[in-house]
């Protein structure tokens, strides 16, 4: 059955800032399957987000190609491809236009992949995203001013799930949220993944985040993967020096400590 | 206040300092400058011309009348008067003049036969400035000896003297020296003096001033009460000229000034008005070309529905002083052919309704333009005049305003020469040809002079008689009867004879254009320097 | 980087930005000229007429329109034009019978001074105002200078002019108001035909001190409206600088505001009051127009609205064109100077082309 | 539930409230507010309005301000207080249809180039420097110089000096908006290009071009009139505030009321307007701290 839904085959990109040279992707490739949490570590600045966007087809790629369910994908993708592979962005201040409510945002997305449902229609279906992410309705005409972080951030999940995608890119999606909000969020997005059977790339140097999350991980260093493993092998037993210097560097939060911390919330 | 303590005293003492040494400049710098506080200074539109034979207009008129002579001057009336000719003969189909023997150019050569030759083939080969009123009738210049000119005829051509009066003779050696590529030297002459008249070129900037001294070595002498020299500056605007004029830091202005500036400077404790009852005169003139004032009776109409009392009222100068008094139709008073006894023109509004009745267009069809030259403030009050009187008939009117250049251009259409068009004219020349010819002959049709385009075989045939009639009184009668046909035809609304007014500052007395008994007919002869007289 | 490699290469940067600045303005001048020489060719009228006046026979007309090339089509006069335009010819103007350029070297220094004295007092007073509002920021001196300012801005600069003549001249008698010079006096030797400068140059002391005292009311003149601009900037850059982190340091420290305002907030506020200048001296220039009518100062303002009111071709698109060279060039000299007043202003720029 | 969604609300109301209680916004308001009922009921208030047409009394010209007349005749004898409110008309028409002009044109180019970039965005931006290379005056002139003189091709001249002023603010802010998270969210959920700059772009540039616009109200009247004091106005006897200022200037000190009342008018006009951008773009700043 596991076929990979989403293969990057040998992708490189370069980009030019005032005459300089700079490999933001070297001969990268990667495989998602259906339902597979794959995470992408590294330092910021070593690629990974330019990762993301040739996943979601706002780079092209100046070699290598990006499959999908086995097949090329065109530079320009179609409306169903689009569909497909969404995103959720890492600051929440941002994802949202500030000009717009919520609701609209979300309807938005449902009205391009929905051309065929009427606004009643939409209306319901704009109902279920939200109960999706747990966000309460009388939350949806306001402004992404008036929200948390953490709701803007369902908000942004919210307006990903209108478009019913296979995959989602998650670029750092819960690194400007304090920790609690992101254990909620990390829950969430577990949750929704096995329900819907939703696969994730899931950008991050939070390897915490990684372990909680993710099946396997790939290791950037300066535009290149060094090393593509499961997880749990990959904190097991990692294989080059890079890596290890990396696994010494991640605090560790136990689910102790988070129950500890919800409760200090919770009596305050 | 301590808070920018420092650059605000900074701007204080700046302040201080530069009220200081205006105090200071303002009592020590200006009267340092004695010989020219005896420079005539005049204001103009915004540039001049100093080619004698591309000068046109009014300004030009001045620099040239005082920088270059011609043969014969305008000498009161229709009649001109020895200058650079001592005298003249007409014998056959030519006239022979002689010239003087004393005259001599600012370069010092003497002015001979030769220059008068050269200086009327140039002009009639560039075609260009005034031209216009050398006749196809004249044949050439041939000189007889170092101050003998005979110029021979095709045709008999009346206004000959008259017309001479407007050619300057330049030094023709000076001027060959400067000639490049068969350009007359035109380059050359509109930087720089070849004349020998009383006044010679210090320095000529066309959009700022002209500045010329005295010539010591003029034929006739400059009188030492007259001014050293003339600073004539363009394009002053009218609040700068009349505060000049009040502090005696101007001498005569343009006759543009609006008229109740010129009231103001009328009541002045140190300025004056001069007025010249020459032979200007407004003319409204209407397109005869373009529907639907090419029916006569339209054009009649008009004439009758406009209001010419209060056109008048807006031209008063002074107390009890009025620049536009009733005109006599198309030849001005003082002029060969005025008759006294054409219509005194007055609003009447039934004979304007009857004529309307007879026209075959009906107004509301059509929506009248009526121009106006933008800077001549007084004339966008007459569109509005006629906007207003013309409406009563019923004709929508659209006021249309163009700058003088733009205007010249317009009028080469008949499709798109406004319907009405304002403009001053007096006589090129003292011969009343000089006027009418220009503007009602046909083959003149489309230009300031001609914006009427009339086209008529009476007119024309009487406008070629007059020309080669010698005998004046047959030329009057020719002129009178050709008044009436124009005032029947009515080509053009004559709302009023003009007073030319300029604002002066008193120091300066000019007679020729305050003394109606020594003010000359063609207006810019009224501007030789030499006559005038400054106090100190 | 060691810091004399990144200052190396940020002067690198710096040096490239202003090559490619000059190399752009260069394609800008040439739409400029594109520009207004296909305005200038859809006026309607024929400038051959025009220039002969209205007695000119249709052959000498004719032969005129040859002369100018107006009868090829409008893209081969375009080439032609820019032929002559690399051999510095602008062709002769109708509207005065002389060389364009001539015409343009004659006018261009009055206006020159003109602008450059606005400028100065502009700049000075503009700093001052724009300071004292921010001291008093939100208090009554604040609002009525801002009023006051506004009111800079909002009575045309024409009607500026006016009353200051019908004051300082027609009533008082305090300055000349028209005229670069007092009749008589002698403009200095020819150098850079800035009359000020020129006197400076040569040691005349008189002619210096008589040109200023003819240059004050008209420079005062143009100079309000932008005078008022430059505060209204100056009060807006150094409020936002003020609420800066690095000025609450200061406060804590327990400067006085006037304090901080001249030590530390002035200078980085001045950037940006610096960078409009370009704009604004620009906006003299039009406005130049304006206030040369009303002084009759002999400058290239004046020239160009004559000359497009006779629709004199050639001379039209050699004002516009000249106008457009010293806007471009004055806003590079100010950008350049701000870059070196304040070099932080260089790699922002950098990453802004 | 569902019934409770609006798609649509109006800006955060903290803002609109803020607007009004700032004293600069809030007088400019007031006097822009008077001169535009003044300028729409213009027949109603102006004493005379048959003088804002074709009329004249030369009869009764240049008297100075009285009861009949409060700011006096001018010189073919026309009520100059009626002139004036009818001068506001003209002067508001031609600033409301000079920004509806300028503003569309110059904002959707200002926008397009910041969007999509490359070469469009050089084509944008280099066009629209040569137009902003021209001190706008001497344009206007050129263009107006070159088209016969109406109400329209006033307008026209001006517009054409104007949109370029808009396309380069519109690019600067858009610049900083194509920027954002959201931008890229929307491509990412498939929205149109025109959806983005429509829906996303746009609306967080409009505080901006708002205000720019409420100043510039103002500014088209000041450069309007100064087209007029050169000569370049309107036609006649359409009250024109730039016209009237440059004929009676003419005549002063002598008849100064053919001066005052139209630049008074001219004055407070494009004060209020400046009042009301300055009071916006102080709440603007501060919305955005």
């Amino acid at each position: 059955m596991n076929t990979p839904r989403l293969e990057v085959r040998a992708v490189s990109k370069t980009f030019t800032v005032k005459l300089h040279k700079i490999h933001a992707l070297k001969d990268v490739s990667l495989d998602l399957r259906k339902g597979e949490c794959h995470a992408v570590v590294g330092e910021s600045g070593s690629g990974k987000s330019t990762l993301g966007k040739v996943i979601l087809g706002l780079l092209s790629p100046d070699e290598g190609m990006v499959l999908f369910d086995g097949k090329p994908v065109p530079t320009r993708r179609t409306l169903p491809m689009k569909r497909s592979i969404q995103l959720v962005q890492q600051n929440p201040l941002s994802t949202l236009n500030p000009k717009r409510t919520v609701s609209a945002s979300v309807i938005q997305a449902l009205k391009i992949h929905h051309p065929d449902l009427n606004r009643a229609e939409i209306l319901v279906r704009f109902e279920e995203v939200m109960g999706e992410v747990r966000m309460p309705m009388d939350l949806a005409d306001r402004y992404p001013s008036e929200l948390s972080g953490g709701q803007r951030q369902r908000i942004a999940i919210a307006r990903a799930l209108a478009c019913d995608p296979e995959i989602i890119v998650l670029d750092e999606p819960t690194s400007a949220l304090d920790v609690l909000v992101q254990d909620q969020l990390l829950r969430l997005l577990s949750e929704l993944r096995q329900r819907k059977q939703l696969s994730y790339v899931f950008i991050t140097h939070d390897l915490g985040v990684v372990r909680q999350l993710a099946d396997r991980v790939s290791v950037f260093q300066r535009g290149e993967i060094v090393e593509t493993a499961p997880t749990q092998d990959l904190f097991d037993n990692p294989q080059t020096a890079y890596c290890r210097e990396l696994l010494s560097s991640v605090p560790v939060v136990s689910e102790e400590d988070l129950k500890f911390i919800s409760n200090l919330h919770a009596k305050t | 206040m301590k808070i920018i303590g420092s650059a605000a005293r900074t701007a204080y003492m700046l302040g201080v300092s530069a009220l200081c040494l205006g105090g200071v400049l303002s009592t020590t710098v200006t009267p340092a400058f004695a010989n020219e506080d005896r420079y005539v200074r005049i204001d103009e539109k915004p540039s001049g011309e100093i080619d004698p034979h591309k000068a046109r207009d009014f300004a030009d008129s001045i620099l040239i009348e005082n920088l270059y002579d011609t043969l014969v001057v305008p000498a009161g009336g229709s009649s001109v008067g020895p200058h650079l000719a001592t005298g003249w003969t007409t014998d056959g189909n030519s006239v022979v003049f002689e010239l003087r023997d004393d005259v001599t150019f600012h370069t010092g050569n003497k002015m001979t036969a030769a220059d008068v030759v050269y200086s009327f083939n140039r002009m009639r080969d560039m075609g260009l400035g005034r031209s216009f009123v050398l006749g196809s009738q004249i044949g050439e210049a041939v000189a007889e000896g170092d101050y003998t000119v005979r110029f021979t005829m095709n045709e008999p051509f009346a206004p000959f003297l008259a017309a001479m009066s407007q050619v300057p003779i330049v030094d023709s050696a000076l001027v060959e020296q400067h000639v490049t590529n068969g350009d007359f030297a035109s380059e050359w002459l509109s930087e720089n003096d070849a004349g020998s008249g009383a006044y010679q070129l210090v320095s000529h900037k066309p959009q700022e001033e002209t500045v010329m001294e005295r010539f010591d070595g003029y034929f006739l002498g400059v009188p030492e009460q007259a001014p050293d020299g003339m600073r004539f500056r363009y394009g002053l605007a009218a609040p700068t000229v009349r505060t000049l004029l009040e502090t005696a830091g101007h001498d005569i202005s343009s006759p543009w000034l609006p008229p109740e500036v010129l009231v103001e400077l009328s009541q002045g404790e140190n300025t004056k008005i001069l007025a010249v009852p020459a032979t200007t005169q407004m003319f409204f003139k209407l397109n005869t070309q373009r529907a639907p004032l090419d029916d006569v009776h339209c054009r009649r109409a008009l004439s009758y529905a406009l209001d010419y009392e209060a056109v008048r009222s807006v031209m008063k100068v002074a107390e009890g002083i009025n620049a536009a008094s009733p005109s006599n139709g198309p030849i001005p008073k003082g002029l060969m052919g005025n008759d006294p006894s054409v219509a005194d023109f007055g609003q009447d509004l039934e004979r304007a309704k009857e004529e309307l009745a007879q026209c075959k267009y009906a107004p509301a069809d059509y929506t009248l333009e009526v121009a106006w030259i933008s800077g001549i403030a007084f004339e966008e009050r007459f569109a509005l005049l006629m906007q207003a009187n013309f409406g009563q008939l019923g004709f929508n009117v659209e006021i249309v305003s163009t700058p003088w250049a733009k205007f010249a251009e317009l009028v080469t259409d008949p499709a798109v020469n406004p319907h009405v068009n304002q403009v001053m004219a007096s006589p090129v020349t003292p011969d009343t040809d000089s006027l009418l010819y220009n503007s009602y002959h046909s083959s003149r049709a489309g230009t300031w002079q001609s914006a009427e385009w009339l086209d008529d075989a009476e007119v024309d045939r009487m406008l070629d008689e007059a020309r080669g009639a010698s005998d004046p009184a047959v030329r009057e009668q020719i002129y009178r009867d050709l008044s009436a046909r124009i005032v029947e035809l009515a080509p053009t609304i004559f709302p009023y004879n003009l007073m030319t007014v300029f604002g002066a500052n008193n120091r300066i007395s000019a007679p020729r254009l305050e003394d109606p008994a020594q003010t000359l007919p063609a207006i810019s002869s009224n501007f030789a320097v030499r006559k005038m007289v400054l106090r100190d | 980087m060691r810091n004399s490699a990144l200052q190396s290469m940020m002067s690198r940067i710096y040096a490239s930005q202003l090559t490619q600045r000059l190399v752009q303005s260069v394609f800008v001048l040439f739409g400029v000229s594109a520009l207004i020489f296909f305005i200038a060719r859809v006026i309607p009228g024929d400038p051959a007429r025009l220039a002969l006046g209205p007695n000119a026979s249709p052959e000498q007309v004719a032969s005129l329109r040859e002369q100018l090339n107006l009868d090829e089509p409008a893209l081969t006069q375009y080439f032609l034009f820019l032929r002559d335009l690399f051999h510095g010819d602008l062709g002769i103007s109708l509207y005065s019978g002389r060389p364009v350029v001539r015409d343009i070297l004659e006018q261009l220094p009055a206006t020159v001074e003109l602008v450059l004295f606005s400028a100065v007092i502009m700049i000075v007073a503009g700093v001052v105002i724009g300071a004292v509002a921010t001291r008093y920021q939100n208090r009554a001196a604040d609002y009525i200078i801002r009023v006051l300012s506004l009111a800079g801005i909002v009575v045309p600069s024409f009607v500026w002019a006016i009353v200051l003549m019908l004051i300082l001249a027609f009533w008082l008698d305090l300055l000349p108001i028209a005229g670069r010079l007092s009749q008589g006096m002698e403009p200095p030797r020819h150098i850079t035909g800035l009359y000020t400068v020129d006197a400076l140059l040569t040691g005349n002391i008189p002619v210096f001190f008589d040109a200023i005292y003819h240059i004050a009311l008209p420079a005062f003149a143009l100079s309000i409206a932008s005078i008022s601009q430059e505060s209204r900037l100056m009060r807006a850059s150094l409020v936002e600088t003020m609420s800066a982190p690095f000025i609450e340091t200061a406060r804590a420290y327990g400067r006085t505001e006037s304090w901080i305002i001249r030590k530390w907030a002035m200078r980085p506020a001045l950037v940006p009051a610096l960078t409009v200048v370009g704009l604004d001296i620009a906006s003299k220039i039009g406005n130049a127009f304006l206030i040369e009518a009303v002084f009759a100062w002999p400058g290239i303002a004046r020239y160009g609205v004559e000359v497009i009111l006779f629709k004199d071709l050639n001379a039209i698109i050699g004002t516009v064109l000249v106008i457009s060279l010293a806007f471009i060039l004055i806003n590079i000299i100010v950008d350049f100077l701000v870059g070196l007043v304040y070099p932080k202003i260089r790699l922002q720029g950098a990453t802004d082309v | 539930m569902s019934s409770q969604v609006k798609v649509f609300r109006a800006m955060p109301q903290s803002f609109t409230a803020g607007v009004f209680r700032n004293p600069l916004f809030l007088s400019g308001f007031v006097i822009a507010t008077i001169v535009v009922l003044v300028a729409v009921f213009a027949p109603f208030v102006a004493p005379y309005p048959e003088h804002a047409g074709p009329f004249v009394d030369f009869g009764n010209v240049r008297t100075p301000p009285s009861a009949q007349h409060w700011l006096g005749t001018d010189l073919v004898g026309r009520d100059v207080l009626s002139r004036v409110i009818f001068g506001f008309r003209q002067s508001l028409l031609m600033a409301v249809v000079v920004l509806g002009l300028s503003v569309p044109f110059g904002v959707t180019l200002g926008i397009v180039a910041a969007y999509f970039r490359g070469f469009t965005e050089i084509a944008i931006m280099r066009v629209t420097d040569v137009f902003l290379s021209i001190p706008s005056l001497v344009l206007a002139m050129a263009v107006l110089g070159v088209l016969p003189p109406s109400m329209l091709n006033a307008m026209l001249a001006v517009s054409v000096t104007w949109w370029p002023w808009f396309t380069r603010l519109a690019y600067n802010v858009a610049r900083a908006v194509v920027s954002e998270d959201f931008i890229t969210a929307s491509k990412v959920v498939g929205a149109s290009h025109s959806a983005i700059l429509i829906r996303d772009v746009f609306p967080n540039c409009l505080p901006t071009i708002l205000t720019k616009m409420a100043n510039d109200v103002g500014f088209i009247i000041l450069v309007a009139s100064s087209l007029s004091f050169l000569g370049l106005g309107l036609k006649p006897p359409t009250p024109d505030l730039g016209s009237m200022v440059a004929s009676g200037a003419n005549l002063l000190p002598g008849s100064w009321w053919l001066t005052l009342g139209p630049a008074m008018a001219i004055v407070v006009a494009v004060m209020g307007f400046a009042l009301m951008g300055d009071g916006l773009r102080d709440e603007l700043d501060k919305a955005k701290k």
